[in-house]
């Protein structure tokens, strides 16, 4: 039992740590600071995602003899990195961390011949776009019961059609993993480059997450070989049990930043007399949200630390997300109340918070930790 | 007799004006979103003109208040009339010249001279400052007499319509040291020299309307540009009640403002069901909670609160129609509504997910608009500061 | 159509005003003054219903020629007299409209016969006992698919199986209206008499309404003439929404009690100097309440003058109720909270409607407007 | 190396006392709810008895915090068997004799004459008076040194186990004047002449708990009685800080009231999960929003709130295990937990409709056992005040 030896402990460990601090640091300088400008123009700045290639983060999880240094999967080690860098901005973030959804779900989940393709497209010197295709366009989204088909040719290849909603980066991208029901009725997902036919893609137009390239994606009797379906054993529990993990870790990073900037913001700001802060119905909501973001972040890493240890968090991660989700949604509303009119304005960035952390609903399968 | 649907009379304009709002406001409310343009949406200026608010007949009314008749009269077809448009559209419902915050209080005292100068009449009203926010008493523009001009000089933010009025209702103060019953308000022209435009801001959402920052610099307006009385009460009794006075046409205002509400919960659920009904769910009012599906037990909840907010925003109207002290129902309105039109909306593009949160729909902009309905025309926490005095018998130093 | 000459008017009738008044004084002085005593005896104070007939809601809906005073079915006059009756207390209130309900039923859908016979037992100067039976024990009970049967036999009469919980008065009832399922699938109603054979009940336990005798009832093999049957056009749907109206009355009236009582303790309760009411989490907890009560109250209002009307009053209703089970339940529990460890003490009566408030979300078809 | 599961050393504890609580306790819950005896129910001397919670070994724990290694320690075992303890029932846990909230106070200072002299250690613990609430500043109760004695005077109300304890730990002041630095804590045993219990409560729940209210009239004590440090500190500066010692043993203490909803709350779910199997209802934790019923989202939502209330927990309770000031988390922990489990308790009487209201089952016991636990140890408003000045830095006079 894998408890038998663990004491709790909430200390990350050195490695950790000292990730921890460079990429907080990233956030802040070359995240946080462009965000809002980013939002405005919806569009990701300029050589932004080259920079994340020098965090290294994608070549944590890949093994030394396919280029990467061979770190193992840490979800643990992701969750962290999540939340650091959506502290910066969640839609910056969830375009740094795509690609390296994929390689985890491909060291997760792929052939070896698909760990090897991955590796060389995505842990390189330059930064690959790749993304997870999970979701699908309209209202009651369900992961276990997908739209889109693949059916199995004579000839072993895989013929699939549907659509898909939010894929990342679109036509731009290297890898996609479309995930699609096969005949026996179980979700399967299959890796695509870049290159192949028969797909076709519409820029996306959302309330937040306006720097994220997101695209739908129309799936017409596109032709894969049967190389390009994952492994057999493919997870779908475990799968959505990540991304709801990392869709969680999102929610804990973007709510740090609320906080963080609300503080001072009442602390300074006066009405009658005094520092709205002083008054109970401002500061309350301060400490619920502080008391919420705690939890949040608690429930994030249980789950997580579930995961590396190889329990069942079937259902840590399950809660953890809804509890992410809620309260997320909740503070990202809260910020702009405490702001009143001025929260209202793109002067400051809780607006920008209030429409992106909605978006927490409906993240299903876009990263995966 | 008890009876809580609307007379025929609003219940009809209201039809009209759903019509309205459909065919005429909800084509432009992409658009002028997306456009997010200083100048007023061409297109408004001939649909004010359609807008035949009416039903507001002071003299008749005023008759059947002696009387101690019940009456169904201006207040209560406001708060029916903002709702529908506000199912229309918020933004759109905000930049209607017809609309401006400043007409009653301007044509109420006007003459027909001074109506004759000022032009057609498109007020805003500025309250707001930098430093005070819901604290109106904190204002610190100053109005001084100097020979028969007042001049006035300050800053003023979160005017709406202030870029596209023709006129703006300023408030300010004949001497800051006499406290609240100091200030007045004074209608300045746009044009007048030393009024000008700062800043209009960039928004979360209502970006069809304006919302704009104004500094006054010297900026003369003649005496009889005073609106009301301008004498400061002398005792502090008589000052006390002078600034109840300045606020309690918040108490005719906010259940205006509740109403906005009130009607974007409505348009954000009515598409909600749409598109739902498509998927083949539909409410039927009947269901046991053990027999519901997680999505019917939100939206039956989404509906209760609306309704109920709903009510209570009739009720403030209706009481203020009659002539009954409504400050504590005004707020309780606009409290309950406030949020209840927040939570509908963002509710509404959570359940219908991808199609919630896309542009390709409205969902996402009743969800941006929303918000600030439960900030202007004074904060959730302040309606919820009036209701607690009012319900605790606390004066405003007891309870802050 | 009902809108064109009524304008929205919150005004009772002068009728209404009047029994208001005379209703409110008998809560006040006869059921306030010895709730806590009626509930830690678990008993309704001796005599307490035989003065609840002198005010005469019993005689209102009765038509003059079967001994009422034939004031016609007034759903907007009973809501209001529930919400009085229940500002002096929940349990006593629900005990004293119990037969009240009963000739509301039967007035709408009983048979010349029945209502004939229940204005003999029910119209009187003693107080009889009697009582609406539709609930049924266990979880997830279903009012539009009872578990309660009642079959056709050859000679007409019917045959009734089954169990119903919180069943007023129980053995000593001498109406009882049995809801069951009909082989049509359909509910229907039976009036049945004291004398009944093949009842058999036990007293049931509550967490609150504990000096409402309430009782568990098993029916087995117990045959009815057809002549208990209610008339053909019962309207089950109709007959739940008067009875979700009834509840939504009861909130408002148990509710406003609340607020009563914790207005004046916590202006005068002190803490950390001054007044608790001084503090906006105290002082704003107080103006949801009310703000909420006034809320329930119209919506209650707005159902029973829709019914009234003889508008389609389904929808109001179910919300209505819906929303005095949710907002009833929560003042129940600020009650509570506002008294600190006080409010938790029988010392005070928050505790009771603690208890009381939470039977909101189960009293289905226990009371009709 | 971060992990939030149980080590198993408390994993073992864990699953011992779920047996104690399940064999032990769970048979007399309704017993002594009905009951409601001022006396101690007899089985639990035996029962207390069984009970070896053990595993605090303080002198390892601090060599081992010395060398900067993370430590699971008596705090985190004792939030753990405190949930484990209220999931069997937590008026019964008050109760029993070892649990005694003075005991921990009094052990850490007595010596072994003292031990003896006392007797059997179940120390109850008199903070709260009639006017004060959660204000523990305003205590009243005073001590006077008269010769070798304290000489007592005041009245302590909500004293649990006040009436079946064999000694109270009394809070009292050496000097009125002196404001919170002057609060200092006395050892009473019963039977000290002056003492008496005037009054036992009648309660919504823990029925089975004593709750007292202690009279105390030249009441006198030994010198020795006196708790901890005798000096009243002498500068402004000490002052604050020894009134900030006595506030931290709340920063222990709140942790373990939070862990009883923690217990309680997974009481009423395993109950509430136990009869809707019977109904052939099951979670799964894999369905989305669209897929489940009402039903099913408010159980994922009980359980989320659960397992985040039980992690803030355990963070507490960690902290103050390794040393790290946690009054910040032992109040969210307090706060969260306290709300929750009041919450789940109540949303499980309502889900399970009439067998949760009815008596024959425990759920209406869970639901007024709760609301107690958000209530006392510092009302929920207390924690998110507590919470709200250590988020924003701000003093008690700043934000009150």
């Amino acid at each position: 039992m894998a408890t038998t030896e663990l004491l709790f402990d909430l200390t990350p460990g050195e490695e950790q740590q000292m990730t921890r601090e460079v990429v907080q640091r990233f956030a802040r300088e070359e995240m946080a600071a462009v965000a809002r400008a980013a939002d405005e123009a919806g569009a990701l700045p300029e050589g932004f995602l080259l920079k994340t290639v020098d965090l290294g983060l994608n070549f944590m999880p890949i093994p030394e003899a396919l280029g990467g240094v061979g770190a193992g999967r840490s979800p643990v080690s992701n969750v962290l990195n999540m939340e650091d860098l959506a502290r910066g901005d969640m839609s910056m973030a969830i375009a740094a961390l795509a690609p390296l959804s994929v390689i985890n779900c491909v060291m997760d989940f792929g052939t070896p011949a698909q760990q090897e393709q991955v590796s060389q497209v995505l842990a390189s010197a330059e930064f690959s776009p790749a993304a997870l295709a999970l979701m699908e366009p309209g209202i009651g989204f369900d992961a276990r019961c997908l739209q889109t088909t693949a059916a199995l040719q004579g000839d072993g290849s895989y013929l699939l059609n549907g659509a898909k909603s939010m894929v990342a980066f679109g036509p731009e991208a290297k890898i996609l993993v479309v995930f699609a029901d096969t005949e026996a009725g179980a979700t399967q997902g299959f890796v695509l480059d870049g290159e192949t036919a028969g797909l076709s893609f519409e820029k996306e137009d959302y309330m937040g997450l306006r720097p994220l390239p997101l695209y739908s994606m129309v799936l017409e009797n596109t032709v894969v070989p049967a190389s390009a379906r994952l492994r057999d054993d493919f997870d779908i529990s475990r799968f959505l049990s990540l991304g709801k993990m990392a869709t969680a870790a999102l929610a804990v990073g973007t709510c740090q930043s609320v906080l963080d900037y609300v503080v001072p913001y009442v602390n300074e700001r006066t009405a009658f007399g005094e520092p709205i802060s002083n008054r109970q119905a401002v500061a309350f909501m301060v400490a619920d949200m502080a008391t919420e973001i705690e939890g949040m972040r608690l429930m994030a890493y249980r789950a997580a630390s579930q995961a590396e240890q190889g329990l069942d968090f079937t259902r840590i991660a399950f809660l953890a997300h809804r509890n992410a989700v809620r309260y997320g949604m909740k503070i990202g509303t809260d910020g702009v109340q405490l702001l009143g009119g001025h929260g209202f304005t793109r002067e400051h960035p809780v607006e920008m918070w209030y429409r992106n952390l909605r978006a927490l609903a409906m993240l299903d399968g876009m990263l995966l930790a | 007799m008890i009876n809580l649907e609307l007379p025929k009379k609003i219940e009809d304009t209201r039809s009209l004006l759903r019509r309205f709002s459909r065919d005429g406001l909800r084509p432009l409310s992409r658009k002028y979103d997306l456009l997010e343009q200083k100048e007023m949406p061409q297109e408004l200026y001939e649909l004010s003109k359609l807008l035949g608010m009416g039903g507001n007949r002071p003299a008749a009314k005023a008759e059947a208040a002696a009387k101690g008749e019940n009456i169904n009269g201006g207040n209560l077809s406001m708060v029916v009339a903002s709702a529908e448009l506000c199912w229309g559209d918020v933004g759109l419902f905000l930049a209607l010249p017809s609309i401006g915050l400043g007409n009653a209080a301007v044509s109420a005292v006007a003459t027909p001279e001074q109506k004759a100068e000022w032009g057609d009449l498109f007020a805003a009203m500025a309250i707001t400052e930098p430093g005070a926010g819901s604290d109106s008493a904190a204002i610190r523009t100053t109005a001084v007499l100097d020979g028969d001009d007042y001049v006035l000089n300050g800053t003023k933010i979160f005017v709406t319509d202030g870029y596209r009025s023709k006129q703006v209702v300023v408030w300010a103060s004949l001497d800051l040291a006499m406290g609240k019953a100091a200030i007045k308000s004074f209608l300045v022209p746009k044009g007048t020299p030393g009024m000008t435009v700062t800043r209009v801001e960039h928004k979360l959402g209502i970006r069809s309307s304006d919302t704009a920052q104004i500094v006054l610099e010297n900026c003369r307006v003649p005496k009889a540009n005073l609106l009301g009385n301008p004498e400061i009460a002398k005792t502090a009794d008589a000052r006390k009640k002078a600034f109840g006075g300045v606020m309690q046409t918040f108490d005719n205002t906010r259940p205006m403002v509740a109403a906005q509400a009130v009607g974007l919960a409505r348009a954000a659920l009515d598409l909600t069901l749409e598109l739902l009904q498509a998927k083949g769910i539909e409410l039927d009012f009947a269901k046991g909670y053990h027999q519901m599906s997680a999505l019917e037990n939100d939206l039956y909840e989404l509906e209760a609160e609306y309704e109920t907010a709903r009510l209570l925003v009739l009720k403030a109207a209706w009481m203020a129609d009659n002539g009954q002290p409504n400050s504590k129902n005004a707020s309780m309105s606009k409290a309950k509504a406030g949020r209840m039109g927040n939570q509908v909306a963002l509710k509404c593009v959570e359940i219908c997910g991808q199609l919630g949160y896309s542009k390709a729909h409205l969902l996402e902009k009743f969800a941006r608009d929303s918000k600030i309905i439960d900030i202007y025309e004074g904060t959730q926490q302040i309606q919820q500061l009036i209701v607690a005095r009012q319900v605790l018998g606390k004066s405003s130093s007891e309870l802050k």
